[in-house]
């Protein structure tokens, strides 16, 4: 049909990045063609963000249900019917995909159905048809990645694509990699009644928030039954009778049923016919400027094929701001460090900008001002019966670079300090805006209350 | 498939702009430099921002009104 | 002991407002007094926000066991434990208070017990002693109200006060006034089991929000199976025999074990000696100028006794600025409409700044634009199987005016709200920063993309 076809834009890859930026164009005028091999949505909407937190938020039922009588409410957890589990998630998923759809076409994109490939810096090739493109967006995404001689078999050692698709709640996993994607699914087994053990290479879990974010998540792991083994090196498994047998470094020796490979993640380029068209690669990754354009005019790349955070909004940002630079709008790049965080499990971990450690890195110790306010003093948290904290990081006398919060549902709270971050606010500029009460977004508030030298419900 | 003629790889040109736009024309603030701006009667249309991509930083807007300042009063 | 004592300042009543007062003060070099009759925390901490908000989340607890199998959760909802609910809420009431009392220790406020009354501008007497203040700030709350010939029983014709110590869950409960507090309660009952009528004079429930927030709580609530009556007004109430039968306008009468009423609250000035000093009084509220100055110089008044939105978070606001005042460090006056509303009932409702219909009376219809993003668009809000919207009223081309938000948990959203209409932002300078996905905070986000005329999940 629209073989030879000429467009303003195509991009390659229909994930959140990709997306983002098909839309952006054609409302931007642009006729554009979004070529996608399997699902509209990509990695986010099918295998990653919306089925987890799908799952998270099933945990979360089971939890409260489970620890219902400490609020005098009479209900007995019985357990997890997966198939209604799996139900529930993919209806969410369901319904979303459609109205993903009904996107697609209401922003009048060309979709292209199948496998792209770059066959020129302006032309991509799809099932033997050509299409020309003025400029060419990569958003192929990224796939999880293994350790050497660790073979995701999808049996008994999976990685989170299978985890998802799973028909039943292991009695027992090793979950191997304490990053987000890892203790997102150990929150959930430990919830769903699994017995979990995280082994972590580095020294904490989650080791890119801010080491008080670790302490708190291992804490109430900890208190969950959840196992975590840090500084401990994988070096083996070995499939067993009903399961695998994981060995580390140190000797040590963990059977479980199955095995979740969740070490992190890497860009999908390869046979995308980059090298012969001339764009330049770095591990895989597409190598950009801060314009995300890469090293061949008129191709831009977005999304977790550009090196950096892997997360789905991040890949909005970067769609709609190559539509917008190509536009010649001249959008201002996007700061990494501005972009929210948030890992789901429970306690939620939620950050913007530095951690403590980066701030006194970039700043030097005497110019680094810290202040945590403990949720024990938040009424909110209390009626929710967590623990965690609002830690705030900043330049002294001078304006916030960092939020981290740990606790129930604090990654809601996230995007008013993705304000505050972004916006450079001084500490007694959010000192003078009290916050609503009794919520969990005054710990914020009393946070920059006492940054500001006014603290009121701090407790020393 | 045919092999496209290589261009040469290079370095996309940085192209510097002088200054960031928000997306629809008007120079990129955030609301808290705007404020700072009207505050010390600072036009930001002359202000060259210091930020992530020329964006405007409320340290440009105080060293535009310390300048405008320290300028001698037109006589 | 401190009989005949000097203060630089006095605070007669330790609520939300007067101990703020008092903190604040105390941290600017002051020597305060704090003068309260009943309990350091007044309304908000013991009879008001903080247990029906502990109420609201056992009911939620209760819903989310009830509705468990939607999820693939097999839990079964056997009932409400009243006293083992009320022993939860008033465990968090203590432990809080417990902090509270610490605070006011820490803060060297010397705590003075009993009833207050103004015998001077500058002289508060307490049990016979008397204590001069440099300046004295009236923070003495407010209560419960009802309507000429409704009397208060605390058996079957209950206030808030006597509601929150209910030892069982009523059968059926009338609640009359759909404004804030009687649509908490009637949420929570309703969860707890409960048949509820509300019964509201004005032609919708929660009147002082955007009309469209109102829409989708009585649609939710007649989901839920709660009746709203509206434009309804009272006319009487007779005891029977297993309750109450109450009759309307209309002729119409509901039956029920008791009735609420939730009519609004007064301010707390009689017999407080205002009238003597001079202080001058509007309806019993006392009539400050917009630095919280009555009309007797230093003599001030914070919270609910002063005209305006009843709410905690106002009241510190109140109680810091007042102290800051005192201090000279020229605090900027505070706008009730950046106050930011939340209503915890389920669906939440919350809000900031001007209603659609405030800003086209202010502006004039053609200056106004509003958005509505629905959150069948959200993917946490799909998780979380909630309805409702955020809806933004702007200035054309100009900034936000008004944040309106409905949906579970989404008074955990209104402080980013907050600092938008507070920051007087404009709609592209939140919709450059990409929110956290997937979160309910991104329906702001989405909603600030589409104003900015740059919409990403918006269906048509
Ligand atoms: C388990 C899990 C949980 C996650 N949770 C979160 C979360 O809660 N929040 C968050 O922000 N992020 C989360 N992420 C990360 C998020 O999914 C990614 O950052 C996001 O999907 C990246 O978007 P993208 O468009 O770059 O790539 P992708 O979403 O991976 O999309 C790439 C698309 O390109 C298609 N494609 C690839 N090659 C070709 C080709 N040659 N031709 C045609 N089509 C092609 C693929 O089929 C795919 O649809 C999670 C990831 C995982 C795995
Ligand atoms: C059921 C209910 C739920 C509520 N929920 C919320 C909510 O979720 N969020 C919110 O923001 N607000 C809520 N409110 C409103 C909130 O409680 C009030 O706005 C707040 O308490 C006002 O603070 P205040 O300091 O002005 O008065 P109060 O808290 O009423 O404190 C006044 C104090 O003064 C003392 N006092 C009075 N007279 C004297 C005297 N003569 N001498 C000595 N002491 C005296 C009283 O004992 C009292 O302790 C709720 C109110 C109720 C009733």
């Amino acid at each position: 049909g629209d073989s030879g076809a000429r467009f303003d834009l195509i991009v390659l890859g229909g994930g959140s990045g990709g997306y983002a930026a098909a839309f952006r164009a054609s409302e931007l005028g642009m006729r554009v063609a979004l070529v996608e091999k399997d699902k509209v949505g990509g990695t986010c909407l099918h295998y990653g963000c919306i089925p987890t937190k799908a799952l998270l938020h099933a945990a979360e039922v089971a939890d409260s249900a489970r620890d219902s009588a400490q609020l005098g409410v009479k209900a007995t957890f019985e357990g997890i019917d997966v198939d209604g589990v799996n139900k529930y998630k993919d209806g969410v998923v369901s319904r979303l995909y459609k109205g993903l759809q009904g996107l697609v076409k209401a922003n009048e994109v060309t979709l292209i159905e199948g496998e792209g490939r770059l066959v020129g810096p302006n032309t991509v090739e799809v099932d033997g048809a050509r299409y020309e493109g003025r400029n060419v967006v990569l958003a192929t995404g990224s796939r999880s990645s293994s350790l050497p001689g660790l073979d995701i078999d999808g049996e008994k050692v999976l990685s989170s694509y299978e985890a998802l698709a799973l028909d039943r709640v292991p009695s027992s996993v090793v979950v191997l990699g304490g990053g987000v994607i890892g203790v997102e699914f150990a929150s959930v087994w430990r919830s769903f009644g699994a017995d979990v053990t995280i082994v972590e290479a580095l020294p904490r879990l989650v080791p890119a928030e801010d080491e008080a974010a670790s302490k708190v998540v291992e804490r109430t792991f900890r208190k969950r039954g959840i196992t975590a083994k840090t500084g401990a090196r994988f070096s083996g498994v070995q499939h067993t009778d009903d399961g695998v047998s994981v060995s580390l470094e140190n000797g040590e020796t963990v059977d479980a049923e199955i095995l979740l490979v969740a070490v992190g993640r890497g860009p999908v380029t390869d046979g995308l016919g980059l090298e012969d068209a001339g764009v330049a690669v770095d591990r895989g990754f597409v190598t950009t400027d801060e314009r995300l354009r890469t090293s061949v005019p008129g191709v831009y790349a977005v999304g977790d094929v550009v090196h950096g955070l892997q997360l789905a909004h991040r890949g909005f940002a970067h769609g709609i701001f190559v539509a917008e630079d190509i536009a010649g709008l001249n959008p201002v790049p996007i700061d990494d460090a501005g972009i929210p965080r948030v890992t789901y499990c429970d306690p939620e971990v939620a950050s913007v900008g530095l951690t403590e450690a980066q701030a006194v890195e970039r700043l030097g110790d005497d110019k680094v001002e810290t202040f945590e306010y403990n949720l024990a003093g938040n009424g909110k948290s209390q009626i929710l019966k967590t623990q965690g904290f609002a830690k705030l990081v900043r330049e002294k006398d001078g304006p916030v670079l960092g939020v981290h919060l740990v606790g129930a549902r604090v990654g809601e709270l996230i995007s008013e300090a993705q304000l505050i971050y972004n916006w450079e606010a001084l500490p007694h500029e959010v000192a003078s805006l009290i916050h609503p009460h009794p919520t969990q977004s005054e710990a914020l508030g009393e946070a920059h209350l006492a940054l500001a030298g006014k603290p009121l419900h701090v407790h020393g | 498939g045919p092999a496209p003629s290589p261009r040469p790889a290079a370095k996309p040109e940085p192209k510097q702009p002088a200054q960031a736009q928000s997306g629809d024309g008007t120079p990129y603030v955030t609301p808290l430099v705007r404020k700072l701006a009207a505050e010390h009667g600072v036009d930001l249309s002359t202000v060259t921002g210091s930020g992530i991509g020329g964006r405007i930083r409320k340290q440009d807007v105080q060293a535009a009104a310390e300048a405008a300042k320290a300028a001698p009063e037109p006589s």
